[in-house]
């Protein structure tokens, strides 16, 4: 499986940087900056065995693209890539990459952390960690803290 | 009729992905009552709702063959 | 040619950037922020045909040393790999990479732009910009900006 | 005998990577004047120095065996 609409992708497999790298350079690029979010074995003291993503496809796709317009308005010399993985995610596996290329190296790096609170505020994919004594939808994110 | 979604911990609650609703012109606050009468333990106060992929508001307007999903807080990234 | 200190280099081949991203991989890491310095083709309306890079190698190996100790100290929890290009490169290519781990995004945003800041005041190296109708040493960029 | 370090625009004036000064113990800014004396037309303006590889000051004691960098503002990344 392999959704994709160009350069926002919703994958069941593994993410390689290196591809979403190369869809956002440009000879007009002098920075690239990439976010690479990773299932970190503890979170809050609690070791995570390892997590599982589920996304609402159509829509979380849509809402990626979205982003990625807000970006270019905010910032019209970027380029911008996402690709967020869904499905059984172990310690350290890539769940979101994002590439952001820019002329200058500020917007390359305002316009990425960008992504990624917009990514946890409105893109309906959801996260569920398992540990050894059980295991748990995570939600609100933004308010309540987990991986930020 | 209209299709409910589910997902996340709203999906294993309720025990299904999806739902079926009989109308033809609702109201988003009617599909949401719809389905708290017919799972009262179900808890929708953090879930908000998209109509075709798009978030929508309570008095949003439905007609059959639109796709309402329910949208607990998301976790993404 | 590979002068390097474990996480902090200066090569004069390609940089690969799945390498750098590697050595800062770490199970408490949630979140990993990578800035990629590219050649562009046009700096202030001028096209470039490519670049020279030059080094003051042992103390700037010394100097992106320092940068990473400075990070550590404000941001304990990250880990940071640097390495810088030098000798010629053409459009497109990578002049530096950067990369920091760290449990949480905030910090590894913020230690990364920092690193990017730090190497243009004190790690020892110099750009040489060629054209077709000559070429230069690039000085100063902070201040009478190019890259930036 | 000190060794004087040159690069990028400054190497290419003065036609060499690297110079010699016969003294056993100086100042940098005497290193300073004794380059300025062999290369008058050479701009030091902008250039700062690091002795044995660290950032120095002109009052800063040299001797025989160090190495004294003039480094014109840098320009990585």
């Amino acid at each position: 499986m392999k959704s994709h609409n160009e350069l926002f992708s919703i994958i069941d497999t593994r993410i390689v940087v290196e591809e979403i790298i190369q869809q956002v350079k440009s000879v007009n690029a002098g920075a690239v900056t990439v976010f690479i979010g990773t299932v970190r074995e503890l979170t809050n003291g609690k070791r995570t065995l390892y997590l599982e993503y589920q996304a609402y496809e159509s829509m979380a796709l849509k809402k990626l693209t979205e982003i990625g317009e807000e970006i270019k308005r905010k910032w019209p010399a970027t380029n911008v890539a996402i690709t967020h993985r869904i499905g059984k995610l172990e310690i350290s596996d890539i769940a979101v990459v994002i590439a952001v290329s820019s002329p200058h190296r500020r917007e390359a790096y305002e316009a990425n952390e960008y992504a990624i609170e917009r990514i946890k505020e409105i893109v309906p994919i959801w996260k569920k960690e398992f540990w050894d004594d059980g295991s748990k939808w995570i939600g609100n994110q933004l308010q309540t803290n987990s991986y930020e | 009729m209209i299709k409910i979604l589910l997902f996340a911990g709203l999906q294993e609650e309720i025990g299904a992905d999806s739902l079926m609703m009989d109308c033809t012109e609702c109201t988003v606050l009617e599909v949401k009552k719809y389905v708290l009468t017919k799972f009262p333990l179900v808890d929708l106060q953090q879930v908000i709702t998209a109509v075709n992929e798009e978030f929508s508001q309570e008095e949003d307007k439905v007609i059959s063959g639109d796709v309402v999903a329910f949208l607990p807080p998301v976790s993404g990234g």
